[in-house]
């Protein structure tokens, strides 16, 4: 087994990765920009190396830097987590040259799907089902003008090189073609440093559902079940679910199938997930395969009991599978809400500040899988998801009224997050009735801001709100000022740590 | 007896407080008892219900309260400050201007309005790029564009004013 | 289903129902007494009622206090947790009598099987075996000699009215027993009130294995596996895990359905236990039957995916069992330990103080049960746990990996606790082999004390903890008394927070 | 250039330290890096390593830490403390008087030795009734009972001097 793994992250999923490294007595080492110096990922790790400053430019996105740290410090391996670099073919190539094995595929398969022309023209040749549309980029707008009318409008213009919800257009009329395809070229290629743009069917309000894969070195695959991720702001997950409750078993079997198909086609090896769009009639199609571990995966560990990211390290150790298809069975339902630090109501701007109280929510059913832990700082520099909350039921309703439990017990001061906003959404019927999809936080969310959402809510605690305030003012009028002296006599005092 | 004028939510609740563990809250009469745990952290109870509340003050008149989940941005006044700031409110309502500030800072990207186009509340005014996304800064007021105070793919600070709506 | 339940407990367990309530909508009611006025029970309720002054038998044992709030209040159910009245057949009666239901069995099931004598007359009758030795109390010293010389020494005597290690002694000589029968019977008088005692064989250095059943009030069963309980101090357990490592599926299955047969002996509803000895030669002896919810139930939830003390409401509501026993499938393992505000090297002196810093564990396969918070205070008056740690693992190895990990994530400030104690016990070959008994911490952790255990730990951070000394006592003397001021460019105080 | 000397679990280390970020641990350089997180929790980097720690100061000698897990008592003296205190050790080892106090308010159940008797480390001296519970406070050094300072059957407070062994 690897001795030592740097961890070319930082944040939640670093801390996530430390903590596998622990169990399994691996020393990890993370690296830090001048941000992050006491970051959690810092804290919790074995090691700590300082990588630039705190723009990810210079530092977590610097693939020749993090190489070289891996080199000098002895690391057997690197892990690259999600986002940033997990997904650069160059990166992970330049890894393998210095003979460091990287936790993840290898980077002709990450080259080949990260390309998402090559990709879909893959997946066709191995009947897993593809949106309809080209498979080759678009290379005039006479091209594009004539698939468009070929396979119907609206249609999607996406980079060849993008992917989790960057770089894409939906184009509804014909007229409209040629000024998308110059804008979504233009931000391609400043987002991927390639413009190559291919054309898909616009789907009509589908769900995401995606299948989550393991795959040895060995030519072994097996998958893990499906989650749901159709509650989504903006094209980034706010909510996942596993199992989909949109699917029977008839279904689940042949999607699933289709994600061990598509993982088998492009040589896989480790974790990977297929992404499906999943539309009213009860088709699928292939939207693009993620290479590199989710943020959602805890759900998938939820309810099939595999720790996901242990199997990685596993597997890039040039291990077999250990488990078979058939051990892998679902228990009951596992939701996750990620707690972002935004200002909901304030057009989602990121809130950035110190953690000043961070009181973790506890009890039967609950994971916290966190980036920010008391004092953390809260910075400009990186996304603002601070943590991630799951919960587990032995049925839908139970793994909802769990994460409702959770949410109430979550105590974060410091920055404004996104939790209120779970009431309304947890509570909706089309999320209770499944008739939620891609486009129900854009269609029944975002019309009620600002605070308009929270008129839907029952008030429950308005009046204590208001008595609070009341009492607080009260207080702070009669406290006169004092010069560090504290009588340990005032009840009003003596609890209050400082 | 203290008497306060409290707004939260578009709600305004008259509170009136002793120092008898009793607040009348809208002519309701209510036992209370507060403790406070840390800076950030009370319990308070309200007759027989127990409240745990997670608390940052703002500034002497304002509060943001977390409670099961639920955040609440709650003012409170006495009566005093009340008639000032109700004085004041008439006055600015007399020359009403939104000012519309860029809620972080970033780039613009595209100005979706231009001086003397009506606006409704919740319209799209213009698109700021920041952390890698595009973010729709929308009217929370409806009214004209008075005044427009930055230019596409300018970068602008947290705060800066945007707009003026009136 | 109940409007309202009343809580009649505090500490981690009150935590724990009114979190079950919360999940299910139905109003927790809390109470408390001077020194709990602001304890973690009263925060996390939705209601809370004063009951006495500190000492339980000023609050929390009283009976008529309880079941008078429980009437004023319009609360439909009381639940007892475990401990203070959870057994207690009269004050059970009581509540049935005020129209008030019972989350447990019913009084004259408690009563029959908190008497220890007729509990095993009935255990006896319904082949579920039991320990040799007297069936009846002991009339006189000749009695208790005879039957000792007949099933041979050493032999226990035992509290028919006592249970969970309390009022019980050992004789290993026949001239001993006049004055340990003395003693026991002055012991039990003092603590139950009664001073019938009654022999049972001792078992040499026995397992202490438990099963967990349900029962709802139409005559169904089932049981939720078993539950190892070995790793015990002074009878009090320390460290629990499900399944037990010791028994293999045949075994399993003997001692599960004798755990059944147990309770519908007794016409048991409810969550119960039935604790049974587990010899070196592979023989089980009924123990005692626990007529309450455990400490360690949430093991079995873990490994069972059912959440007992939701069924247990459930039941109580009248409702049949809703999970067959086909249903029920041990998945992996988990673990479980206690832990205690306690001073390991200091006799096991509870460690009482304000809890100054409280950062719990979290990750996947962790969860916390835990009674207090952050500026909690813990008093001599009650039990010193704190928190149960548990941990699930795909098997034994994974969940005690995750124990180990957690347990250096757990960090507690203002009082000592058992947790490095842990560090020795989870480590020790006896404890890895399944070499462990009841015996275990006796034999070979308490000649350690003081402090000489820890000499069998590697030295794993004795040097960082003399540089830190010195680098806080150095810092110390720079740092020149301010009065109350501080500069935001000094980064040695900026990141602390007060 | 400040030297220390530091006692934890029968270790002795020798550090000294000036305020360039480096310190000398029993002749061995070390950098180290110390990060404040809150009174209660530090970040301390030694070389490459990172170790996140919990602490609470007894007083200006005395540390309590917790590390992964792992506790420990640390006591810490400057060289001229040192001095003092190996002083104060010579004189009381002359004299040498164990004192053994109660670690907890509660009910003295049983004595088990009178003046006169030789205990061991680790023998049983008398059995306290505390939290519903007998404990048995035991030698923590070996010698005679000296002196008896309670009766069965009495109350004792916390840390009051139960015997005397030398």
């Amino acid at each position: 087994m690897f001795k030592k793994i740097l961890i070319a992250n930082r944040g939640e999923i670093a801390v996530r990765i430390a903590k596998a490294c622990k169990e399994m007595g691996i020393t990890s080492a993370a690296i830090f920009s001048d941000t992050d110096k006491d970051s959690l990922h810092v804290r919790v790790a074995d090691e700590a190396y300082y990588i630039g400053s705190s723009a990810a430019t210079e530092s977590y996105l610097v693939g020749e830097k993090i190489n070289e740290i891996a080199k000098n410090i002895g690391a057997n391996a690197i892990h690259p987590g999600y986002g940033f670099l997990s997904e650069n073919s160059n990166f992970i190539k330049m890894v393998e040259d210095a003979g460091i094995t990287f936790i993840g595929p290898s980077s002709q398969t990450v080259k080949l799907m990260g390309n998402k022309t090559s990709a879909r023209t893959l997946m066709k040749k191995n009947r897993v089902p593809i949106v309809p549309g080209t498979t080759e980029p678009i290379t005039s707008v006479e091209d594009a003008k004539e698939t468009a009318l070929k396979i119907g409008l609206p249609i999607m213009l996406k980079a060849a090189a993008g992917g989790g919800g960057k770089g894409m257009r939906r184009v509804d009329k014909i007229e409209e073609i040629e000024e998308a395809l110059e804008r979504t070229k233009s931000e391609s290629m400043k987002s991927f440093k390639n413009d190559a743009v291919y054309i898909e069917k616009f789907i009509e309000n589908p769900k995401h559902i995606e299948v989550q894969i393991l795959g040895d070195k060995y030519g072994n695959y097996i998958h893990l079940f499906e989650r749901e991720c159709s509650v989504q702001r903006r094209h980034q997950k706010v909510i996942e679910e596993a199992p989909s409750p949109s699917l029977d078993n008839e279904l689940r079997k042949k999607i699933t199938e289709a994600g061990v198909n598509a993982a088998r086609a492009c040589n896989y090896h480790n974790a990977g997930t297929i992404e499906f769009l999943y539309d009213k009639n009860g088709d699928f199609y292939f939207l693009e395969m993620n290479t590199r571990l989710q943020v959602e995966h805890p759900v998938t560990e939820f309810i099939t009991g595999v720790d996901i990211v242990k199997e990685q390290i596993r597997i890039a150790n040039g291990e077999k599978l250990s488990i078979e298809q058939n051990d892998i069975k679902i228990r009951g339902h596992s939701i996750e809400c990620r707690i972002y630090a935004e200002d909901v109501d304030g057009n989602f701007a990121p809130s950035i500040g110190n953690i000043y109280h961070h009181r973790l929510p506890s009890g039967p059913g609950v994971r916290v899988d966190r980036g920010i832990d008391v004092l953390s700082e809260v910075s400009v520099y990186y996304d603002p998801m601070l943590s991630k909350l799951i919960t587990w039921g032995k049925d839908r309703t139970e793994a909802l009224e769990r994460m409702l439990r959770a949410l109430g017990e979550y105590q974060i001061a410091g920055v404004k997050t996104n939790i209120h906003s779970y009431q309304w959404i947890l509570n909706h019927p089309r999320f209770l009735d499944l008739s939620f999809d891609i486009n129900f936080l854009e269609d029944d969310f975002l019309p009620l801001l600002p605070g308009k959402w929270k008129e839907e809510l029952p008030n429950k605690y308005d009046e204590v709100a208001a008595i609070l305030a009341v009492m607080l003012k009260q207080k702070d009028s009669e406290i006169k000022p004092k010069k560090n002296i504290r009588s340990t006599s005032n009840q009003w005092e003596s609890l209050s740590h400082e | 007896m203290n008497e306060f004028v409290v707004n939260l939510e578009n709600k305004e609740f008259n509170i009136s407080i002793d120092k008898t563990n009793k607040v009348i809250v809208n002519g309701k009469e209510r036992n209370v008892e507060l403790s406070k745990l840390s800076d950030f952290s009370y319990l308070l109870k309200v007759d027989e219900k127990v409240y745990h509340i997670t608390s940052e003050k703002k500034d002497s008149k304002n509060y943001s309260f977390f409670i099961d989940g639920f955040s609440y941005d709650v003012s409170v006044r006495t009566l005093l400050e009340e008639k000032a700031y109700e004085l004041l409110k008439n006055k600015s309502n007399n020359n009403h201007n939104a000012v519309v500030k860029s809620p972080m800072p970033g780039l613009v990207l595209k100005i979706k309005k231009k001086v003397g186009d009506k606006v409704e509340m919740g319209d799209s005014l213009l698109l700021l790029e920041a952390m890698k996304m595009e973010n729709d800064i929308r009217a929370t007021s409806s009214g004209v564009v008075k005044e427009i105070f930055v230019s596409e793919n300018s970068a602008v600070e947290k705060n800066e004013i945007l707009m003026i709506i009136s």
